[in-house]
C-alpha cells in the first residue's frame, strides 16, 4: 500500500493548470480597469481593489489562489502582483501593494476612480482542489500573507472540504501586521490563525520570536498520519523559505506537498524576457508557485 | 546730473566664463574702469605636455564648449602643419563647413541668446518668449539648424567625434548635405528678419581708434589658415604668431593680454570684416553697407552687427560647399598619420577671432611644448581700454548706476568674450 | 521537398523579379577590417551585384530584422488623467531575406520555439516572422564555426528556398509554394541523380572542413554537475560582462523593458530593448538584491540557459555554432573552450 | 522665472512637481550647460516642467531660492571650495553635470604632475596664479546625483528631468558602451583596429562616438562591475601600447577616482 503511486486523473482537471492558449492579441492586451476603493493597512501597504471595466470582459476574467496580474501605469511602469482577493470573485481583483519604487510610489498618489491597466492573470496557482481532505499550513512571512489571502479566501468557501487549518504569519512588529480587520472571521471559520512578532511592544500578548518557533510548536508531537496528509504553502523573503522548508521537510511533510511562490523581475510574464529565469525556468510560467521538490532542482532558487 | 557713479559687477552673465566690472567715478572725475578676469586657469598647455599627438585634438577641444570645434580644427592643423601633412580637397571643404556651422551657432548664441536681451531691455532670452515668440522662434530654428549641420558632419554639436589628424573617422551622409542645404537656403529668409530687427534697435553710438588683427584673406573670407594682418599695416606668417600676439601677464587677469603695435587690439568679426570686406559674400557685403559698416570701423558694438553679417556670409558659402562636395564622389575620408619631430602652428578663426595652436613633437610624436593663444585673451587688453574710454565719456555726461551698468555690460558681451577659454 | 537545377545566370533573373516588387535584406561587405578583410553585414539591397553571395559569417545576425534591438511595445496618448494605449507590431510588408545561411536558419527555428510556439506566442515577432520569405544559400565553414556538433549545418524547414552551388550551377530546394512560383519565371531543370551525387559530394567535403567542435554528449547532466566548478571563475575573471556575446547571438532574445513619459507631457511609451544576462543588473529585483551579483555568475547562466535550460524545454540547445560570440569576445571567450574547460575541469 | 506654463502641470490626473532649479559652473568649458541650451526643439517643454532661478551663462536674473543645483566644473580654488559649500547648504539635491563635476574630467589631468608649482610656472612663467589640485565635487560635498559625460547627452538631461518631475526614480544605465554599440549595428572598432574603452565606460551616450567610427574614451566613467584590468590585457594584446591604454584611461578621470576610492 505505503508504496502504491497515486493515480493521477487526468480527465478531472488539465495535467497542466491555467494554460490558456491566448490569441496573439492578448500579448501586449491591458484590461482598462479602474480603482474601486483604496485602503491604506499600513504606512507601507494599501488595499486596492481594481475591477475591469468593459462587462464582456469582466465575465471572462477569472484566476487560481496564487496567480498573478501585471499591472500597468501609462508612462510610468508596470509589475506584477498577486491576486489578494478571493477566486469566486469575477472581473476584478484586490492587490495588496507595498510603496517600493516607481510604480507603487506613483500609484500611491492616485486615487478612486482613476485608470489603470492589468494584464494576465498569469503564472501557476496552488493546487487548492488536489488539497481537498487535507490539512492546511498557511505559513507567511511579512508581505508573504498578501498571496495566501486567496487561497485563504478559497478555505473559508470550502471550509467543509479541509480537515485542519493553520496559519503562520510572522511579522516585524505589531504595525507591520496586515488585515488585522479579517483576522475574526479567519477564526470564525476554524482557522488557526498564529501570529508571532519579532519585535512586540508590551501591549502585545501573543508570542514573540522567528516564525519557525510558532511552526515548530504546531508541528511537534502530532501523528505521522498528520504530516502526510497536510499541504504547506509557504509565501515570504527568500530567508524565511530556506528555514521553513528546511523544518517542513524535516517533519516529513512530502516535497511534492509544499508550496512556495518565488519572486523574481518580471518584464511580460509570459516566458518570454527571461528576466524572471530560475536557472533556465520561468518563474512567470513554471512558476511563481512551485513545490519543494522542484525548487530544490533549480539552481539559484532561494 | 549724478556725479558719482559705482558699478561693481560681479560674475558678468550672459558671457562664457567669470569676469567681473569695476567702475568708479566721484565727482565727474574716472577714478577706476577695470575689466577683471578671475576665471580659474584649467592649464591645458601643462596637461598636454607628455601626451601623444593624438590627444591633442580631443583634449583641446576641451578648452571651450561654444567653440569646440574651432579648437579642435586648429589642434588638428597644427599638428598637420608639424608632421608636414596637406588635407585633400574635401576634407578641406568638410572642415570649412563645420567651421562654418559653428560660427552659425556661436554667433546666433551670441546675438539672440545673450546679445538681445540688452536691447530689449530683458535680463535673458527666457521673458522674451512670452513678449516676443516669434524672434525665440527664429533664434532657436536657426540654432538647430546650425547645431544639426555640427552633427551630420562633425559627429557632435561640441566636442565633435569625427574630427582628426589627417580627416574624419566617418563622412557624412549625402542624402543630409542636401537636406541640409535646402535648409540653409530657407534661413537666409531668417537671417533677414534679424537683420531688420537689428536694425530698430539702438546700437551705443561708441568710438575709439584701435588694431584690428585677422587672418588675411586671399581670395576668399579667411577662417582655416593662412597669413596675418593687422589694420596698422602689420602682416605675418601663420608661425609668426608670437610676434603678433606678445603675450604678457597682468594683476588684473588670470589670462594673458596682447598687444601689437598700439597698447591693445581686437579681434574678431568686425576685425575679420574690417580686414577682409571685399571678400565677403556680396549678399553679406551689401547687409554690411545698408548697416554702414565699412572698414574701418571702430565702434565696438558693432562687432554684433558684424556676426549678422557673417552669419550670412557663412549661410551663403556653405551652400556653395555643399554643391561643391555633392557634385563629385567622396573618396577616403581619412590619411594616414606618420609622426615625426617638429612643430606645427595653427591660425584658425573662431567665431571670437583668431585662434593660435602651436605644438612642439618629439621623435615620438609626443608634446614638448604646447601653446595656445584665445581671441578672447587677445582682447582683454582692448575691452579694458574701451572700458576705460566709455566710463571717461560717461563721467562727463552720466546719469545713474544702473545705465552705466548697463552700457558697460553691454560693452563686453559685445566682444562675445569666452573667459573659460581665454584662461584655459 | 522538390529539387531542382538552374543555371548560374538565372539568379540575377530570380533577383530582379523578387526585388522589383519587394524589400530584399542580404549580404553586403560593409566595411574592411584591420586585415583589410572584407566585414559583411545584413542590409537592404537594390542591385544584385550588391549581394555578396559568397559571403562568411556576418558580425551582427539578421535578428534585427525580427528581434529589434530596440522597439517600442506600445504607445499611449495621454489627455488629463486619460490615456489610450495603442500597439504596433512595427512591419507594414513582407520581407526577402537573400542569402541565410543554414545556421542562422536554424536560429529562426529555434527562436520559433519559444517565441511563436509556446503558451504565449509574441505578436511582435510572429508578426515579422509571418512575413519573411527566405532563400537559404549553402556557406563554408569558418574556422570559428561549430554549427556541425550543434546539429545545425543543414537547414531541414524554415526556408522557402536554399540554394547550394554545384560550380556550373545551382541546386535548389523548394520548400513553399510561393518559392516554386518564382521559379517559374526561370529556366529550371528537374534535379538528375548526377546533380544528387554532387550534392551529396559537396555535402561531404563541407564536413571535412569544420575544425572547431564542442561535444555535446551528456551535456546537460555534465552542466548540472559541473555547476560549483571552478572554472566558471576562471571564466569570470576574463569577461567583461560586456553583453556583446548575446547581442551578436541569433538566438538570444532575452529583454528589458522600461516606460518612459515623453517631454511635452502628452504622450508615453513602453521600450523593449535586448538585454544580456551576462550585464550586472540582469537579474536585480526590486529593492535591489541581484540573483547574479558576480561575473562568472552570470557567464555561467548564459551556458545554462543555452545548452541546458533549453534542451529540457525544447529538446535542443539554444545554440546554432555560428560562432558569433566567440568571434565578437575581445576577452576570446568561445563556447568550444568553454565547453571543453567545463568537461575537464580546468580552463587550459 | 514663471515665462511660461507656470501653470500646473498634471500627468494621469497627478500633479507634477516643478522643482526649482539652478545652474552653477566652476572651472569647465561650460559645454554641458550649453548642451541645456542646445535642446531648441524641447528647450521650452523642457523649461515648462522646472523653474530656472539661476543659469549665469543666458540669464541676468538670479535667485538664491532653489531646490535642485546643477553643477558644472572641477574645483581647483579655495573660494571654489567655499562657494560650493555654500551651494550645498542651499540645495535639497545636488547635482553634479558632467564629467568634470563627477571626476574632474580632462582638467584633472594636471594632477598627474605631482609638482604643481611647476606646472603653474610652464603656463604663467614668473607670473604664478592661485590653483590647486584639481578635485571632483563629491571630493568636497555629498552629491546627490551624477550626470556623466563630456559633455553631457541632453536627451539624458531630459530623461532625468521628466522623471524629476514625475517622481520616479533616476537610474542611469549599469551596463558598459558595447551594449549601445551593438544595438547601434556598428562595426566594432577593434576589428578596424581602433582602440576603445566601450566595454567598460557606463553607457547612456548612446553609443556617441562609436556611431561616428571614433573609440569611446571613457567619458562617463567605469561602468558597474567594470573588468578594468582584463580590458588592460585585451588591449594590450591586441597591440596597443601602456601609452595608448593609460591615455585613455586617465583622460577624463573616471577610471582614475575609481581606482582612488576603490570599487564606487
Ligand atoms: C510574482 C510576483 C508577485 C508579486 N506580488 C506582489 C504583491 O502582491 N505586492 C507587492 O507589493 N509586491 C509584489 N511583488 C513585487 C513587486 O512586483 C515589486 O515591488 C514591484 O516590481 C515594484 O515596482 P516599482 O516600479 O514600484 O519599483 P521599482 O522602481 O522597479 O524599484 C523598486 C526598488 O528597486 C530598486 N530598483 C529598481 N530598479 C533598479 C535597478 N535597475 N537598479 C537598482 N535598483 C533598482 C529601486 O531603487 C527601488 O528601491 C511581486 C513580484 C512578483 C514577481
Ligand atoms: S551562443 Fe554563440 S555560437 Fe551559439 S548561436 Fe549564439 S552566437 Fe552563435
Ligand atoms: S566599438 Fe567599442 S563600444 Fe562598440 S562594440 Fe567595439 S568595443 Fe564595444
Ligand atoms: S562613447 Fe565613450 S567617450 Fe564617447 S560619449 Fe560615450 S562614454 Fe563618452
Amino acid at each position: 500500500m505505503k508504496h502504491q503511486l497515486k493515480f493521477v486523473d487526468v480527465t478531472a482537471r488539465p495535467a497542466v493548470q491555467q494554460r490558456r492558449k491566448q490569441d496573439l492579441a492578448s500579448f501586449e492586451h491591458t484590461f482598462r480597469s479602474e480603482i474601486m476603493s483604496v485602503q491604506p493597512l499600513t504606512e507601507m501597504e494599501t488595499v486596492y481593489r481594481i475591477k475591469l471595466i468593459d462587462p464582456a470582459e469582466r465575465r471572462q476574467f477569472s484566476f487560481f489562489p496564487g496567480q498573478f496580474v501585471m499591472l500597468e501605469i501609462a508612462g510610468i511602469g508596470e509589475a506584477p502582483f498577486s491576486i489578494s482577493s478571493s477566486p469566486s470573485i469575477r472581473g476584478e481583483v484586490e492587490l495588496c501593494i507595498r510603496k517600493v519604487g516607481n510604480l507603487t510610489n506613483f500609484l500611491s498618489k492616485m486615487g478612486r476612480g482613476v485608470h489603470v491597466g492589468i494584464r494576465g492573470p498569469f503564472g501557476t496557482g496552488f493546487p487548492m482542489e488536489e488539497m481537498h481532505g487535507q490539512n492546511i499550513l498557511l505559513i507567511a512571512g511579512g508581505l508573504g500573507l498578501v498571496p495566501l489571502r486567496s487561497p485563504i479566501a478559497y478555505v473559508q468557501e470550502n471550509r467543509s472540504h479541509f480537515r485542519e487549518v493553520n496559519i503562520v504569519y510572522g511579522s516585524k512588529s505589531a504595525e507591520q501586521l496586515l488585515f488585522t480587520y479579517q483576522y475574526d472571521m479567519w477564526r470564525k471559520d476554524d482557522i488557526n490563525l498564529n501570529i508571532i512578532l519579532e519585535k512586540a511592544g508590551p501591549s502585545w500578548k501573543g508570542p514573540v520570536g522567528l516564525l519557525t518557533k510558532s511552526l515548530s510548536e504546531i508541528l511537534t508531537g502530532r501523528q505521522r498520519e498528520f504530516y502526510h496528509n497536510t499541504y504547506a504553502i509557504v509565501c515570504g523573503p527568500p530567508v524565511m523559505f530556506k528555514f521553513v522548508c528546511k523544518m517542513l521537510n524535516e517533519f516529513h511533510i512530502p516535497m511534492q506537498k509544499m508550496f512556495v511562490s518565488l519572486e523574481r523581475r518580471m518584464h511580460c510574464g509570459m516566458g518570454k524576457c527571461c528576466r524572471c529565469n530560475v536557472g533556465s525556468t520561468y518563474t512567470c510560467l513554471t512558476g511563481p508557485v512551485f513545490d519543494y521538490w522542484t525548487v530544490m532542482n533549480l539552481k539559484e532558487a532561494i | 546730473m549724478k556725479k558719482t557713479v559705482s558699478v561693481d559687477v560681479k560674475h558678468l552673465s550672459r558671457v562664457e566664463g567669470h569676469g567681473n566690472i569695476n567702475i568708479k567715478i566721484k565727482n565727474g572725475k574716472l577714478l577706476e574702469a577695470k575689466w577683471q578676469v578671475i576665471e580659474t586657469p584649467r592649464f591645458f598647455e601643462a596637461i598636454l605636455v607628455g601626451k601623444k599627438w593624438d590627444n591633442a585634438p580631443w583634449l583641446t577641444s576641451r578648452i571651450c564648449g561654444i567653440c569646440s570645434i574651432g579648437h579642435m580644427l586648429a589642434s588638428i592643423r597644427a599638428v598637420e602643419n608639424a608632421f608636414g601633412i596637406t588635407p585633400d580637397e574635401q576634407t578641406t571643404k568638410l572642415r570649412l563647413l563645420l567651421k562654418h556651422m559653428e560660427t552659425l551657432q556661436s554667433h546666433i548664441l551670441h546675438l539672440c541668446f545673450l546679445a538681445l536681451p540688452d536691447f530689449m531691455h530683458a535680463g535673458s532670452i527666457f521673458p522674451l518668449i512670452r513678449s516676443h515668440g516669434d524672434i525665440v522662434l527664429l533664434a532657436a530654428r536657426m540654432k538647430q539648424l546650425a547645431n544639426d549641420a555640427c552633427d551630420c558632419i562633425g559627429g557632435r554639436r561640441l566636442h565633435p567625434t569625427r574630427t582628426v589628424v589627417g580627416g574624419f573617422t566617418a563622412l557624412p551622409d549625402k542624402k543630409d548635405l542636401a537636406s541640409l542645404s535646402e535648409r540653409l537656403a530657407a534661413s537666409l529668409a531668417d537671417l533677414m528678419t534679424l537683420a531688420d530687427i537689428f536694425r530698430g534697435l539702438n546700437i551705443p553710438d561708441f568710438e575709439r581708434e584701435t588694431e584690428f588683427v585677422s587672418l588675411k584673406g586671399a581670395g576668399d573670407y579667411p577662417f582655416i589658415g593662412g597669413d596675418l594682418r593687422s589694420s596698422d599695416n602689420v602682416e605675418m606668417k601663420e608661425h609668426e604668431y608670437r610676434k603678433m600676439t606678445n603675450e604678457y601677464m597682468t594683476e588684473q587677469s588670470t589670462s594673458k593680454w596682447c598687444r601689437l603695435s598700439r597698447n591693445s587690439f581686437a579681434v574678431g568679426a568686425l576685425a575679420r570684416l574690417n580686414n577682409n570686406f571685399e571678400f565677403l559674400h556680396p549678399t553679406a557685403r551689401e547687409l554690411a553697407r545698408s548697416f554702414d559698416l565699412v572698414p574701418l570701423n571702430h565702434n565696438p558694438f558693432m562687432n554684433n552687427i558684424a556676426q549678422l553679417v557673417e552669419c550670412v556670409h557663412v549661410v551663403s558659402d556653405s551652400i556653395a560647399l555643399i554643391d561643391h562636395l555633392l557634385s563629385s564622389e567622396f573618396t577616403a575620408p581619412r590619411q594616414e598619420v606618420i609622426s615625426k619631430s617638429g612643430i606645427g602652428v595653427a591660425a584658425v578663426e573662431v567665431p571670437r577671432g583668431i585662434l593660435y595652436h602651436c605644438y612642439e613633437f618629439d621623435d615620438n610624436g609626443r608634446i614638448v611644448k604646447a601653446d595656445c593663444v584665445i581671441p578672447t585673451g587677445q582682447n582683454h587688453a582692448n575691452i579694458q581700454l574701451d572700458l576705460e574710454a566709455l566710463a571717461k565719456d560717461y563721467a562727463a555726461r552720466g546719469s545713474d548706476d544702473r545705465e552705466l551698468e548697463l552700457l558697460a555690460s553691454m560693452l563686453v558681451r559685445a566682444y562675445d568674450p569666452c573667459i573659460s577659454c581665454s584662461v584655459h | 521537398m522538390l529539387f531542382k537545377t538552374f543555371a548560374k545566370e538565372e539568379l540575377k533573373i530570380l533577383f530582379e523579379i523578387i526585388a522589383a516588387h519587394n524589400r530584399v535584406v542580404g549580404p553586403v561587405e560593409k566595411a574592411r577590417d584591420r586585415n583589410n578583410k572584407p566585414i559583411y553585414a545584413f542590409e537592404d539591397v537594390h542591385e544584385f551585384h550588391d549581394i555578396q553571395l559568397n559571403y562568411t559569417t556576418t558580425k551582427l545576425p539578421a535578428k534585427r530584422f525580427f528581434l529589434p534591438f530596440k522597439e517600442d511595445l506600445s504607445t499611449f496618448k495621454i489627455e488629463d488623467d486619460k490615456w489610450q494605449k495603442s500597439i504596433d507590431y512595427n512591419i507594414d510588408r513582407p520581407v526577402v531575406f537573400w542569402g541565410l545561411h543554414a545556421c542562422d536558419i536554424n536560429a529562426l527555428n529555434k527562436l520559433d520555439k519559444v517565441l511563436l510556439h509556446s503558451v504565449y506566442p509574441m505578436p511582435y515577432y510572429a508578426a515579422k516572422r509571418k512575413n519573411m520569405f527566405i532563400i537559404g544559400i549553402d556557406c563554408e565553414p569558418q574556422p570559428f564555426c561549430f554549427c556541425r556538433s550543434m546539429g545545425a549545418d543543414t537547414a531541414l524547414h524554415g526556408f522557402d528556398l536554399f540554394i547550394t552551388d554545384l560550380g556550373e550551377k545551382y541546386f535548389v530546394e523548394i520548400l513553399t509554394d510561393t518559392a516554386f512560383n518564382f521559379l517559374r519565371e526561370l529556366k529550371t531543370a528537374d534535379a538528375l541523380e548526377e546533380d544528387h551525387i554532387l550534392y551529396m559530394k559537396k555535402v561531404d567535403e563541407k564536413k571535412k572542413q569544420f575544425t572547431a567542435r564542442i561535444d555535446t554528449t551528456d551535456l546537460t547532466k555534465i552542466l548540472d554537475m559541473e555547476f560549483q566548478s571552478e572554472v566558471w571563475h576562471q571564466w569570470g575573471d576574463k569577461c567583461l560582462s560586456c553583453g556583446s556575446c548575446s547581442n551578436v547571438c541569433p538566438t538570444c532574445y532575452c529583454y528589458g523593458v522600461e516606460e518612459t513619459v515623453n517631454i511635452d507631457l502628452k504622450g508615453a511609451r513602453k521600450t523593449k530593448m535586448l538585454y544580456s544576462c551576462n550585464v550586472i543588473d540582469f537579474a536585480e529585483v526590486a529593492g535591489g538584491h541581484n540573483f547574479r551579483p558576480l561575473r562568472h555568475n552570470r557567464l555561467k547562466y548564459r551556458y545554462y540557459h543555452k545548452h541546458r535550460g533549453f534542451v529540457e524545454a525544447f529538446e535542443e540547445s539554444l545554440c546554432v555554432g555560428c560562432g558569433r560570440c566567440g568571434e565578437t569576445c575581445l576577452a576570446g571567450i568561445t563556447v568550444s573552450e568553454v565547453i571543453a574547460s567545463v568537461k575537464t575541469g580546468s580552463k587550459e | 522665472m514663471k515665462t511660461n506654463g507656470a501653470d500646473d502641470k498634471t500627468y494621469l490626473g497627478i500633479p507634477l512637481y516643478r522643482p526649482r532649479v539652478a545652474f552653477f559652473e566652476f572651472t569647465s568649458c561650460e559645454g554641458c550647460q550649453l548642451q541645456i541650451l542646445n535642446n531648441e526643439g524641447t528647450l521650452l517643454d523642457f523649461l515648462s516642467l522646472v523653474e530656472v532661478v539661476a543659469f549665469r551663462e543666458a540669464m541676468t536674473e538670479k535667485s538664491d531660492d532653489y531646490e535642485i543645483a546643477f553643477i558644472e566644473g572641477s574645483i581647483t580654488r579655495d573660494d571654489e571650495v567655499e562657494r560650493l559649500k555654500k551651494i550645498r547648504k542651499k540645495a535639497k539635491v545636488l547635482v553634479a553635470l558632467g564629467s568634470c563635476a563627477c571626476f574632474g574630467g580632462v582638467n584633472q589631468l594636471k594632477n598627474r604632475f605631482h609638482d604643481l608649482i611647476a606646472v603653474n610656472k610652464m603656463v604663467y612663467g614668473e607670473h604664478p596664479v592661485n590653483s590647486g589640485l584639481v578635485r571632483p565635487l563629491c571630493d568636497i560635498v555629498k552629491v546627490d546625483m551624477q550626470i556623466f559625460g563630456c559633455p553631457v547627452k541632453k536627451e539624458e538631461v531630459e530623461k532625468i528631468v521628466i522623471n524629476l518631475a514625475l517622481g520616479k526614480s533616476i537610474v542611469l544605465p549599469k551596463y558598459p558602451v558595447c551594449m549601445e554599440c551593438k544595438a547601434n549595428e556598428n562595426i566594432c572598432l577593434f576589428e578596424q583596429g581602433e582602440p576603445c574603452l566601450g566595454p567598460i565606460t557606463r553607457a547612456g551616450c548612446d553609443s556617441w562616438c562609436p556611431n561616428n567610427k571614433a573609440g569611446c574614451w571613457g567619458c562617463r566613467g567605469p561602468a558597474d562591475d567594470a573588468n578594468v584590468e582584463q580590458m588592460k590585457k585585451v588591449m594590450k594584446d591586441l597591440g596597443f601600447s601602456d601609452e595608448t591604454i593609460m591615455d585613455r584611461l586617465e583622460c577624463f578621470g573616471g577610471f582614475q577616482t575609481d581606482e582612488k576610492n576603490g570599487q564606487r
